[in-house]
């Protein structure tokens, strides 16, 4: 485990001195740059070049690599242009409304993915189940922006039970940011359960024909008992691998939810970072996610670890 | 009072063939019954259905195939083939308990072996139900019956993963699980072909005494007459889905009176008896002569191939050799607390052209882990082996390997994960002819119907998937295999464990004429020490990866000097107690 | 006597074709749209003419699903528009299906190149997604090209994990060793073995792609970074007519219905493909069958 | 929907309250003077107050300044504050402020630029007084002091302030509300700045005359996406929201919200490159392409109907009497292919060739009108190729190549004082438009001494520019508010909301 650990930081370090060379060339070499972007079309080419030189965006893209680098290997992620205020905080404040939306929609897509599968899979003539899992083809046919103007436009326009936007962070007040957060989840969820509900299926179906079930019938066990204490162990290690990389990805922001229930997450502003050429936000945002991304990729293995034993012991 | 009845029983699977079903009988109109407190041995050809037939009997084979059951599975007087799957869940467990072959994949590996063996509990024959308490009873009785199957240790085993366990503690925690529950009959099913015969004596002690203790009624499938003979009551015989026989095993063994059971019989290996120049097999054509009354009942329906004496030609066979090898698992680390496995420990060994030799040991002594090294899937942590122009040293096989793989085959052990699931029979075995020998088109479809023939398959079996196949049939597949190419060194690792005497020695005259036409080497490494005994050049023991002696079976089985060979030879069961007793039947 | 070793009576595809009805009336209907895309467009008005008077018209006669923002025709747009979606799909589809499953079948089972390849595609991964179809969508320009070049980059990643843990738990599997002693050598085993076992798992991983494909073919263009205009794809239809939701619904519920229909009908396919493909699976599903038909109680 | 308040149904002013406004971004800057983006500009109105301010026909109406004199040669102005004016901090307004603020005016705003060449000093004369003299006469000082830019700030709040403006702590300026809070990317929220010094006149509409500010706070919502500013008004999560043209038809049949036009508005252009190595720097290609565009066809994809789209030529809005002229509408109101596509051909543009269209995808229009375009010039055999990108990649691609593009799309804000401000005038670096003639006219302008010369140079400016082509105008979008009906006392002026208030 500490020999897992040990690797994991070292791949860590190494991902994100990947990721953030890339980023920095990548968005450098993107044609514009925030003192274009705030000054406009109309604006004389020297007063371009003055608020480019007070922004430290002269001198040779290698030597600001490495003054960026060199800074932040110190720590200083820099300011960001238009937040006026240094990256970290501005990203941290960005991270709560993506986390919560992240681990509430996996979570439920978890659960009813589960659910869903070994109803289907315990009851397997029962319509509603076969129904729910056939239906799961639908849910990832679904564009998520296309679900999320229509629940808005029944649920939160012309029903009124659901604010149409809006974010109220679940820390301060948990009571108010629930109605909130229904609408948005609901549209995360349909097309994720769908995708784990496949996921899941798949690897259940791998489980099935496996010599250690007819132990476990011969035992006794109602099929309930079969599929939940001894399939789902065994057929949940391709779920959480589909759902890290879901999860990871969602750290990257979910921008299309995220701007249609106004929602202040990582996604928006990192777009928004881009379209402003906030360049140090836009560096400050992508390392994070990296970070993130590493992280919840560590939790996997770990977890993997936890559902299978052999991994632990050896 | 019997507990089991089974009345004209048929048992067959529906398949789907080119659009429509058709249905196809494994059983035909099997009646038996199974008295409380009694042993019933079944023994019989490989794939005549007792798995089956046992599977049908708990009414676990419809979650698998697409089954039916005709006739009466009547246990206790209700009949199981009636109730509804509610019901008959409280059969299962409660009533009827069950062992399977393969421990290990019997076992949930993401479960502690603690927690299965609860969930196990029936106390009153109803699940156990409602909190600490009825755990605590559910624990005092795992607890219980871990002591009583000999595993002392219970905090720990219970705190186990399957897999860390060894075949014997396994199939041990298989049986004290089967008796969780109290059942009123328990079926196993080859529950020893995989141990060494050691942990076997054990185990079948073990399975008497607790079926004496808790009266339990037995049904046990076997292959080995030995086995039978040790700890049946009554004894029924099988034979291409039907019984031809079932008596109380005096009878059975003494004087059977179905044709099959006497040339079973017959077919057995015994201690002292050399089997080198052939093994009788059961010839069809006159089984089936005598059945139908064509020729007299006292005709033999056995034939014993009888090699002719010429030396095999070993000219280019070379010898193999085997310098001080180790193999060691895992490797030391200070972050993890497990330490290296030593599998194998200086084994030196010389196997000269056309040898047969012969391995036994204890399970988990690192024969397997030989073989592999010799068959180049492992390379030695140090050492060398030798090869004719090959070498494999912990670098690697050194030299063209597809002319090593011409020249070396391996048997694997385990046939079910040996077979790619996706392959049919015949894809298999035409695999090593495409890769190792210019065999194309219809001359190799007809090599491969050969191969199929000799190793005694049904020609149906070509297009079948391995999971279609019997324990033994899928054995037979991984022999075909590997003598396909007409290798010069086999590495047969048990490749007779799930087959029946007969069709066993059937595969043993195909890899003994080989030898004698191609002058073939074999290391042979089983637990059936009988076998070992009646046909090796030589035999080695190993125990604890160390090669503790060879000699030729005569020495080792007279005159050996290690305390662990001695146990080995007292431990290995015989039918000839029996046979020299009655002096029957005579040869 | 003699055992056909190769020839089976029909292939599984034609006898899966026969017995499943649904998965042949899936394919039926899937044929008929890629064909209806494929030659019907010369028959209908021109996909990019404006006529910006008659915008926003309902579904009429003349506009058979009205007329969208620019008075171009909805159906046109609608057909030419699947022609570049069913095409952009099935092209990344194979793309980052190819490039995945090549990536993840050569580091799980080449176990020396694992860990360099699996690290790139870890920095690869959590490089931001949208960063990332931008940076290429303003280096290249916003054309097919760029997005079938964008997505795949984007996907492979994902399918190659997908991939890799699978050929990590077959190539551990004894009939592996098998195919050695055999004397196959390993880039056949690859193929032989080592890939049709994994193939149940890439099928899935085929339909959840080219469904990923449709979506986010969409939501590139919702944040503006799709193929560029006036090309139609059914994402771009959606992305174009989401603002007039309430005015003209038939602008986004036309291409929606669309892609949902054409992932649906790949799903549909591909899981039965899947059983067609295992024959694990099959006999699986043979037994659901005959036990949801009560022949085994 | 019912139109506009009227003061009739408005009944008594309510005092008290919180006004939720949706605005499409964040400010991203409260400094007006770096940041000209529009939310900046609405609420730096309720924050800030210029020397002069305009009035609801875009007139100059004295502000922060009492009274002030021009010299009998024009070249002198001497500005007297207002006494009392004190800023949200509680410091007084003195003459140092004026100074420091309008210097940085001078050097760092777009119109503050042009007209800093004529300054030749700008000094504060005591407390109270400030003295500007110029080196010629111009015309618009007045008008151009009242644009947005010339806001007043502290002067101790502009030292050391960078070039990319001061932070939240520099928004202090001396209007009704003050700043309470930013969250940035999430809202802004003013609060009422209780020593405001309201002037005494009645109220002249506009940003000019007495303020009243009746609601407690005014919160700025942030929010980006056009359906999410709809729903959220239908569902009464924010009173107030100026969405885009396309939901116009929606909300205006919408019975529970107010739908009103807002003061001002963009005038929507077609810009051609004039730099060697455009198709359209002969003055020719760009007429046929005036010939050839299909205005009509055009505004009506702009949504919202005639209601929203003025179809004129003219380069200012309607509601600024002084500067609106239609002078050359005949120019713009020409259309005929068949003579665009044989200009075409004398200016070198041919059958076959590929004009290349940068646009953004920062509103929606602009694609749209590429997209039309291309189909226009497809009717006379000439490719096109669109490039879209997000807005300061398109600035920056032309930026980097600027021969490397033909036509691009944008809009202007029309509501402008004076012709400095014109994008005719004001682009001429970054298409090559700038020429002779409307550099003579911009200074004609500046040397003129009455409203009615004005007008008449304004005319000649007007013509010039549909004869040179520096932008081809497509029509004027007028802009539109939607807000609840709660919302009373609001006149359609911009985001401006002080003499509002809520009813409940
Ligand atoms: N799922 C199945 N589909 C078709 N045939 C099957 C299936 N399972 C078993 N069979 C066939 O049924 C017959 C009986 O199999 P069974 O496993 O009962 O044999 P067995 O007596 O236990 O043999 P062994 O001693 O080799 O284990 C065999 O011929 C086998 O090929
Ligand atoms: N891949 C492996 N990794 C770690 N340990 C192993 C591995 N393979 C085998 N071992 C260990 O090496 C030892 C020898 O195993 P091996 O399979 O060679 O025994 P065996 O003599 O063939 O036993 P059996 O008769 O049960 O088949 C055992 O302790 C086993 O746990
Ligand atoms: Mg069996
Ligand atoms: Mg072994
Ligand atoms: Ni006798």
């Amino acid at each position: 485990m500490a020999a897992l650990l040990l690797r994991r930081l070292r791949d860590l370090v190494l991902i994100l001195l990947i990721v953030g060379t890339m980023m920095f060339f990548v968005v450098r070499l993107m044609p514009g740059d925030p003192a274009m972007a705030i000054l406009g079309p109309t604006a004389r080419p020297q007063d371009v070049e003055a608020l480019r030189q007070s922004m430290g965006l002269t001198g040779s893209l290698w030597n600001q690599y490495l003054s960026w680098l060199g800074n932040v290997v110190q720590g200083d992620f820099g300011t960001s242009i238009t937040y006026h205020a240094s990256v970290i905080p501005v990203v941290a404040e960005h991270f709560l409304p993506t986390l919560t939306l992240a681990v509430i929609s996996t979570a439920v897509s978890f659960v009813v993915a589960v659910v869903v599968t070994f109803w289907n899979a315990v009851a397997p003539r029962n319509p509603v189940a076969a129904l729910l899992t056939r239906l799961s083809g639908l849910g990832m046919a679904i564009p998520d922006f296309w679900i999320a103007l229509i629940l808005v436009l029944v649920f939160a326009v012309t029903l009124r039970w659901f604010p149409s936007s809006g974010y109220v962070s679940i820390l301060s007040d948990p009571a108010a940011a629930a109605p909130t957060l229904v609408l948005p989840v609901i549209c995360l969820v349909i097309g994720q359960s769908a995708l784990f509900i496949l996921t899941l299926r798949e690897s259940v179906l791998g489980e099935l024909p496996q010599t250690y079930l007819r132990t476990a019938r011969v035992k006794g066990l109602s099929e309930r008992q079969v599929m939940l204490g001894h399939v789902l162990p065994n057929a949940l290690m391709p779920l959480v691998t589909q759902l890290g990389s879901n999860f990871a990805m969602m750290m990257g922001g979910i921008v299309i939810i995220e701007s249609i229930f106004v929602i202040p997450g990582l996604g928006s502003l990192l777009l928004g970072a881009v379209f402003t050429r906030d360049f140090p936000l836009v560096q400050g945002v992508t390392l994070f996610v990296a970070l993130m991304f590493v992280l919840v990729n560590l939790l996997v293995d770990l977890s993997y670890a936890l559902l299978d034993p052999k991994v632990r012991v050896s | 009072m019997s507990l089991l009845n089974l009345t004209d029983v048929t048992i067959g699977v529906t398949q789907d063939t080119a659009g429509h079903e058709e249905r196809l009988d494994l059983v035909h109109g099997l009646t038996l019954d199974v008295v409380a407190g009694q042993t019933l041995c079944v023994v019989g050809e490989s794939g005549s259905g007792k798995t089956v037939t046992a599977l049908s009997v708990v009414r676990l084979l419809e979650f698998v195939a697409p089954v039916y059951t005709e006739g009466e599975i009547a246990v206790g007087g209700v009949d199981v083939t009636r109730l509804g799957a509610e019901q008959m869940r409280a059969y299962r467990g409660a009533r009827i308990g069950m062992i399977f072959q393969e421990a290990l994949d019997s076992l949930n590996p993401a479960q502690r072996v603690g927690a299965q063996l609860l969930e196990a509990y029936r106390p009153d024959g109803v699940p156990a139900r409602g909190g600490l308490k009825a755990r605590r009873a559910a624990e005092a009785k795992a607890k219980a019956l871990l002591a009583e199957v000999g595993l002392t240790d219970t905090a720990r085993i219970m705190a186990l993963y399957p897999h860390q366990m060894s075949g014997g503690m396994q199939q041990r925690v298989m049986i004290a699980m089967a008796l969780m529950s109290d059942p009123d009959i328990l079926i196993a099913d080859e529950p020893t072909t995989a141990l060494d015969v050691t942990t076997q004596a054990e185990i079948l002690a073990l399975f008497q005494r607790v079926q004496r203790e808790h009266r339990t009624a037995c049904v046990f499938i076997t292959h080995d007459m030995g086995v039978a003979a040790e700890i049946a009551d009554r004894i029924a015989v099988m034979y291409r889905g039907r019984l031809v026989e079932i008596g109380d095993k005096l009878d059975i063994l003494t004087a059977p009176r179905h044709p099959y059971t006497r040339a079973l019989l017959e077919c057995v290996p015994r201690l002292g008896v050399s089997r080198r120049e052939g093994f009788p097999t059961i010839s069809e054509a006159r089984l089936r002569a005598v059945t139908e009354g064509t020729a007299g009942r006292d005709e033999p329906v056995t034939e014993t191939l009888r090699l002719p004496d010429a030396p095999a030609p070993v000219g280019d066979t070379p010898p193999l050799g085997i310098d001080r090898v180790t193999k060691v698992y895992g490797r030391r680390s200070r972050l993890a607390r497990r330490s290296p496995v030593r599998a194998v420990n200086e084994v030196s060994l010389e196997i000269a052209p056309g040898e047969f030799f012969g391995l036994v040991g204890e399970s988990g002594s690192g024969k397997t882990t030989l073989g592999r090294m010799v068959a180049a899937l492992e390379t030695p942590t140090s050492g060398r082996i030798a090869f004719g122009e090959h070498q494999i040293t912990p670098a690697g096989l050194s030299g063209d390997e597809r002319a090593f793989r011409r020249q070396a085959q391996l048997v694997f052990q385990d046939p079910q994960s040996s077979l790619d699931p996706r392959h049919t029979v015949a894809r298999i075995i035409a695999e090593p002819l495409r890769e190792l020998t210019p065999l194309r088109g219809g001359e190799l479809d007809r090599r491969v119907a050969e191969l199929i023939d000799e190793v005694g398959l049904p020609a149906g079996c070509a297009d079948r998937l391995p999971a279609q196949l019997s324990g033994g049939q899928r054995q037979r597949v991984s022999i075909a295999r590997a003598v396909a190419a007409r290798p010069r060194l086999i590495v047969a690792d048990e490749p007779t464990s799930a087959l029946d005497v007969s069709v066993q020695g059937q595969v043993m005259n195909l890899l003994l004429q080989l030898r004698r036409s191609h002058g073939i080497s074999f290391l042979f490494i089983t637990h059936n020490l009988s076998l070992v005994l009646s046909v090796a050049d030589r035999v080695g023991v190993m125990y604890g990866g160390e090669l503790i002696e060879t000699g030729t079976p005569h020495e080792i089985a007279t005159s050996s000097a290690h305390d662990y060979t001695r146990r080995l030879l007292a431990a290995n069961p015989d039918l000839s107690a029996y046979i020299g007793r009655h002096g029957h039947p005579s040869r | 006597m003699s055992v056909p070793v190769s020839g089976r009576a029909a292939s599984p595809l034609a006898r899966a074709l026969r017995r499943n009805r649904l998965l042949s009336a899936a394919t039926a209907l899937l044929v008929l749209i890629v064909l209806a895309v494929v030659i019907l467009p010369p028959f209908l008005p021109d996909a990019n003419a404006t006529d910006p008077v008659h915008r926003l018209l309902p579904p009429s006669a003349d506009h058979l699903l009205g007329t969208d923002s620019y008075g171009r025709d909805v159906f046109s747009r609608l057909v030419s528009g699947g022609r570049t979606s069913l095409g952009l799909s099935a092209l990344i589809t194979v793309c980052a299906a190819f490039t995945g499953m090549v990536i993840g079948l050569v580091s799980g089972f080449y176990r020396a190149v694992d860990a360099v390849v699996m690290r790139i595609m870890d920095a690869w991964m959590s490089f931001p997604a949208i960063i990332l179809a931008m940076a290429l969508a303003i280096g290249l320009g916003a054309s097919i090209w760029t997005e079938l070049i964008a997505l795949t980059v984007l996907f492979t990643p994902f399918t190659a994990r997908v991939i890799r843990s699978r050929v990590l738990s077959v190539a551990a599997r004894q009939y592996i060793g098998a195919a050695r002693v055999s004397g196959m050598r390993p880039a056949k085993i690859l193929v032989v073995h080592v890939l049709p076992n994994v193939l149940p798992l890439a099928l899935v991983q085929v339909v959840i792609l080219s469904a990923s494909a449709m979506l986010v073919d969409g939501a590139m263009s919702f944040l503006g970074m799709g193929i560029a205009p006036p090309t139609p794809t059914w994402g771009n239809m959606i992305a174009e007519g989401r603002s007039y939701l309430v005015q003209a619904p038939w602008l986004i519920v036309v291409p929606g219905l669309a892609i949902m229909a054409c992932v649906l009908l790949l799903n549909l396919i591909g899981s039965s493909m899947r059983d067609v493909v295992d024959p694990r699976a099959r006999a699986l599903g043979d037994l659901q069958r005959l036990r949801a038909r009560g022949a085994a109680r | 929907a019912p139109s506009a308040n009227t003061a009739a149904d408005a009944g008594p002013p309510v005092r008290g309250g919180n006004l939720i406004v949706a605005v499409p971004t964040d400010p991203q800057s409260l400094d007006m003077v770096a940041n000209p983006g529009q939310v900046t500009a609405h609420i730096g109105n309720l924050l800030y107050e210029k020397l002069f301010e305009v009035d609801k026909e875009f007139a100059a109406r004295p502000m922060l300044v009492e009274t002030y004199e021009t010299s009998s040669d024009r070249l002198t102005y001497t500005f007297e504050l207002r006494k009392g004016v004190t800023f949200h901090d509680g410091s007084p307004l003195t003459a140092e402020d004026v100074v420091a603020s309008l210097q940085r005016w001078l050097k760092s705003h777009v119109t503050g630029q042009q007209v800093a060449p004529d300054v030749v000093t700008l000094k504060a004369k005591g407390d109270d007084t400030v003295l500007l003299k110029l080196k010629e006469p111009r015309y618009p000082l007045i008008d151009e002091l009242a644009s947005p830019g010339a806001e007043i700030y502290a002067a101790k709040n502009l030292e050391g302030v960078p070039a990319t403006g001061f932070t939240d702590k520099g928004a202090i300026g001396t209007g009704p509300y003050k700043l309470a809070s930013w969250d940035i990317g999430r809202q802004v929220v003013l609060e009422r700045y209780g020593n405001y010094k309201s002037r005494a006149d009645q109220d002249w509409g506009g940003q000019a005359g007495a303020k009243q500010a009746y609601l407690d706070t005014i919160t700025y919502k942030v929010v980006a996406d056009q359906d999410a500013l709809v729903n959220g008004l239908q569902t009464g999560q924010w009173q107030h929201a100026m969405p885009g043209n396309d939901q116009y038809t929606a909300l205006k049949e919408n019975a529970s919200i107010v739908v009103g036009n807002v003061a001002g508005a963009n005038q929507n252009v077609i810009i051609p490159n004039h730099a060697k190595g455009s198709k359209f720097a002969d003055v020719r290609a760009r007429q046929a392409l005036n010939l050839l565009m299909d205005k009509p066809a055009m505004n009506a994809a702009t949504g919202g109907g005639p209601d929203l789209t003025a179809a004129v030529g003219a380069m200012v809005s309607e509601d600024n009497p002084a500067l609106y002229s239609t002078v050359g509408d005949e120019v713009y109101k020409q259309h005929d292919p068949a003579k665009a596509k044989e200009l075409f051909a004398q200016a070198g543009v041919k059958a076959g060739d590929t004009v290349r269209i940068v646009t953004s995808n920062s509103y929606p229009q602009f694609a749209q009108w590429a997209v039309l375009l291309q189909d226009q010039l497809a009717q006379i055999d000439i490719k096109t190729k669109i490039d879209t990108y997000d807005f300061p990649t398109m600035l920056g691609t032309i930026n980097k190549d600027p021969g490397g593009w033909d036509l691009t799309t944008l809009f202007f804000n029309a509501a402008l004082t004076s012709p400095s401000q014109m994008p005719a005038v004001t682009l001429g670096a970054f298409n090559g438009s700038a020429s002779p003639e409307i550099a003579a006219l911009v200074r004609e302008y500046n040397a003129v001494t009455s409203p009615v010369q004005a007008k008449e140079v304004m005319d000649k400016l007007q013509a010039l520019v549909w004869e040179q082509l520096p932008v081809i105008t497509l029509s004027q979008s007028r802009l539109y508010a939607a807000w609840s009906p709660e919302l009373k006392g609001y006149d359609g002026f911009y985001r401006v909301f002080w003499n509002s208030w809520l009813k409940r």
